[in-house]
């Protein structure tokens, strides 16, 4: 099939049947995962490598298991990574298929252990784009075109690794190319501030969140803070995802953890190294009870991230917390 | 300007990216060393240097340090503009990017880049060697950037006569007006920084030439690990190593933890 | 609910617009009596109706009154979005607005509507007889919005057989699927208001029908001032005159000065 | 020729030759007015129908003097208004050759009588778009893009009309329309705030003046409050123009006037109503005078906009900025 998620007629047919209302949508993380994602779903994950990643929405995936997933993303970090690492972990109880990516790998954390795992076996298809080719795409989703002209993909392999089309522009005479729509299933996406009806607050780099949320059929917001809706819409121009692009809000405070969120907290790199060592090895041949522990102790062992968070020692979330005050100092 | 004589490969990577980069002019930075080269050149000679981060910030004052991610909320504070992705690549292909600054894990003699994959392409594609990362900003920054500064450690295997896959287009095949055939923008390639030396590339031929060769190394040692054949400047001349103070910036000031430029 | 007796031709379009509004759907809301329209619908039977306009605003609550423009800082005040036009229209091409209120200076029995010209187009496009403001956001929003409902005053020379000019496209030439072989999304114009009745498209002709004559009106009064063949629903109905209450709504509420409804 | 301003690559050229250092550009609008518009010139307008036009830009403009503009704009009002009038009342010193344009009229102030005096007489070139069509060629021109897609256009005349072009989606087979970039030479914009380097804050809606603003190859920007640098980016996010993207910056209180300006004043009814009644009778054949006596008075006999706002009643302007406190109430 040409389009992996949904067909640009087909995006525009589930947001008609939409009920777009300004409605509570609040519910639990348990309850929006069930309700919202579905096996075979291409899954559109928000964020920017180890910013603002839906860490606690891949948690509760996890636990209640998955088969058959496309994720899609410009440049993600610990997001697959949990993802992934769940299939090495638990083959029988997640799976993905396919992985529509810009970059998969932590950046001054290193590079992603489960990215080579899964792709060096051929577990998982490939399609590689750059991150201002899958950025677009989510925008020409957002936008209800079926594709975006770009300059990005030309004169290298990248245009030859995906679903390009090269044209010459009937403007100018030039190559140009195009590059189809990306309509996700599902947005996952996790934002500082979101009301009840699903309006969101991002502070810093909005990444492609907002083009991912609006592109796809069903949107899933994790929040820092849920806050009143007079409150969110007392600067409408601060709101960068609107309600009727939403389905469900969660709050669920440090729900990117051990990635960052501006405002809240800083990159928990001792985390993030420790989960990457713990497939690293697996690798090599390694054992992967490790990794199948911690899974069994922080995922499916509890009930919700929050009960993750609370196993873990509590200085770490305080020094993420303490960093992140350094770039940007604000009184509470 | 004491010279050091205790510094690394990364270091003085870091040190002749820094001097590449122009003051006042927009450089779009990929993640790891060329953050702390663009840091360096701020803190040097190049106050006015307006770097943008493909998260969205451009501009910002960097006053927080270093930044561990292109999208680090350092990035955002004091910055003039701050959007998403889109934008900051945007604001590239309409031409406000003067120079990328970007790394791979292979070039070529035309300095086009690999950061996707070692194995066979398009046969193997779905079957890679080694996966890497892939292109993230890199490819974007190539294809729009006015000019692009490329960073890549020197090692026979890396200076490759035949990538495996282009993710980041240098001057493609080296054939006139390669680029503007292709349906891109800008001028491509404009120096690499290796861990050996600085390197332009020869105007007809659009192939790499040595112009600065790092203390220690020579034309021909600088050929001996180089997977192609290597054109040389008529005027190539030795690099001077770093001062004291600059690698006391790298060391205390701009990257204390060693979080890009590693300290073995 | 008394009617009233004292209401003006455009009073009656304003009450039969907003009764055609549906609670808690996205209305794309265009200048002028569409704008007075949604208030009133707001007011009444439709407090969760949602408004976007076309200068970014989308779901004001509209609690600073009636505003003079699309781009009015009274649709700015508590949004739960606001960006700017090539947003608002992209909401919409995504599938956003379930409707979309315009007008125009003249329609034709498919529901296309004119506001550019009036002439000879094409020869006669750099000459116009008369020449109108064009599209705005019209043509826009008869693309893209999943239904639209219209406003045209009722004149003979205005409900015409023939446009000048087609600047939002209704049912196009009344062919089957001739909106998506065009390209184009959305089911196109649902209702048409006038000042002499309500209208709907006949399902397999796509041609405009009269359902409701208004107070004073018949059938054959209304056939008789359009200019191109009405067909009449079965079930044909007199439209309920405006209410005691709503006439007050608009007078005293919505639109105190006349801004947009003309007491003459 | 094809392009009415720039083509793609001029208008790529013209940045990348561009000094794009932040740096201080203030200075007077008789400066900046004839530094950076050139007879001949297509200038993009700001604001959308009478809300943040630039008419103290106009004013400058008409003092100068210019011949041969294309004017570009989605919905505009008292901007081309004001301009046209000119070249109604003194056709000598100010010409316009050509308007691409969505909609010139003033909502509930009334139809423009210039518009219809120019085109019932031939006396200007007119290109018709829609309002999203001719938004998404100034974004076309703001992202670098020759053409940017759109289903706007489909199924009407608007695509006749002007240089659109249609294609069959190479990943739909449907087909789907294609507008060519608009890259003005200059574009007029007023904000609500700025720096000293260009950086702009816009209040309520964007318009298209981010756009306007990245495409054209030079851009003038007044505004109402000329603030510090410190203060403009402790918001990075509420930037709406980017500094490289300005090359004058000039503050002009109730630059906009007698339009609105979100936070500042509201529209004067008035003002817009006694303006358009100099120009309505001269369609019917009436005299030029009055008309010609206005600009005698406000922008010849003047040498600044403030010159003209200090002739007007006092009144006026402070009513202005009343209506305005009902819509967004602030502390000073």
């Amino acid at each position: 099939m040409f389009w992996t998620g949904l067909s640009p007629d087909e995006a525009r047919e589930a947001l008609v049947n939409k009920d777009k209302s300004m409605r509570d949508k609040r519910m639990t993380l348990k309850e929006a995962v069930s309700q919202f994602i579905k096996d075979g779903d291409n899954v559109g994950i928000g964020g920017f490598v180890n910013v603002r990643q839906p860490i606690a929405t891949a948690h509760e995936m996890i636990r209640q298991g998955f088969k058959d997933l496309t994720l899609s993303f410009q440049s993600a970090g610990m997001g697959p990574e949990i993802l992934g690492a769940a299939m090495i972990a638990r083959p029988d109880h997640c799976s993905i298929k396919r992985i529509e990516l810009a970059y998969w790998a932590h950046e001054a954390f290193g590079l992603s252990p489960t990215w080579r795992y899964l792709a060096e076996r051929s577990m998982v298809e490939i399609e590689d784009w750059s991150n201002y080719n899958i950025s677009a795409r989510f925008k020409a989703g957002a936008m209800g075109l079926p594709f975006i002209p770009s300059r990005g993909p030309l004169g290298g392999d990248i245009k030859d690794s995906n679903r390009t089309k090269i044209m010459d522009c009937p403007f100018t005479g030039r190559p140009i190319a195009l590059l189809p729509a990306s309509n996700p299933n599902v947005a996952l996406i996790h934002v500082q501030a979101a009301d009840m009806y699903g309006n969101c607050i991002i502070r810093g780099s909005d990444a492609t969140c907002s083009e991912i949320a609006m592109a796809s059929a069903r949107t899933i917001v994790t929040c820092e803070q849920l806050v009143s809706h007079e409150l969110i819409t007392s600067a409408p121009k601060d709101v960068g995802i609107p309600f009727p692009a939403v389905d469900a809000v969660v709050e669920v405070p440090y729900g990117a953890f051990p990635g960052a969120c501006r405002r809240h907290y800083y990159f928990s790199g001792d985390e993030i190294r420790n989960f990457l060592g713990l497939i690293a090895p697996i690798s090599k041949g390694g054992s992967p009870d490790a990794l199948k522990a911690w899974f069994d102790e922080y995922v499916f062992g509890v009930a919700s991230f929050e009960e993750y968070l609370a196993k873990l020692p509590f200085k770490r979330i305080m020094d993420a917390r303490a960093e992140e005050a350094c770039a940007i100092e604000r009184l509470a | 300007m004491t010279a050091s004589t205790d510094y690394t490969a990364q270091e003085i990577i870091v040190v002749a990216g820094s001097k590449v980069l122009e003051d006042n002019k927009i450089v779009f930075v990929g993640t790891g060393l060329p953050m702390v080269a663009s840091l360096l050149a701020i803190r040097t000679h190049a106050p006015g240097l307006i770097p943008v981060f493909e998260a969205g910030a451009v501009g910002p004052p960097l006053k927080c340090g270093l930044p561990l991610s292109v999208g680090d909320s350092k990035t955002f504070t004091g910055a003039s503009y701050l959007q998403g992705l889109n934008a900051a690549f945007e604001l590239t292909q309409r031409g406000f990017a003067d120079y990328g600054f970007i790394g791979g894990a292979e070039v070529d003699m035309y300095g086009n880049l690999n950061s996707t994959m070692i194995g066979d392409f398009p046969d193997g594609y779905q079957n890679p060697k080694v996966r890497l990362p892939g292109s993230g900003g890199a490819a974007d920054m190539a294809a729009s950037c006015e000019r692009t500064i490329l960073i890549v450690p020197h090692d026979k295997k890396k200076f490759s006569e035949k990538l495996t896959y282009v993710t980041s287009p240098g001057h493609l095949d080296g054939s006139p007006n390669a680029r503007f055939n292709a349906g891109m923008q800008g001028k491509g390639p404009y120096r690499v920084i290796t861990t050996k030396g600085v390197f332009d590339f020869e105007e007809q031929s659009k192939r790499m030439r040595i112009i600065h060769t790092f203390p220690g190394e020579t034309v021909d040692s600088i050929k001996a690990a180089t997977g192609f054949e290597l054109l040389v400047a008529p005027d190539v001349s030795e690099f001077a190593p770093p001062t004291v103070e600059e690698i006391r910036l790298i060391r205390e000031e701009i990257d204390p933890t060693g979080a890009f430029v590693k300290r073995a």
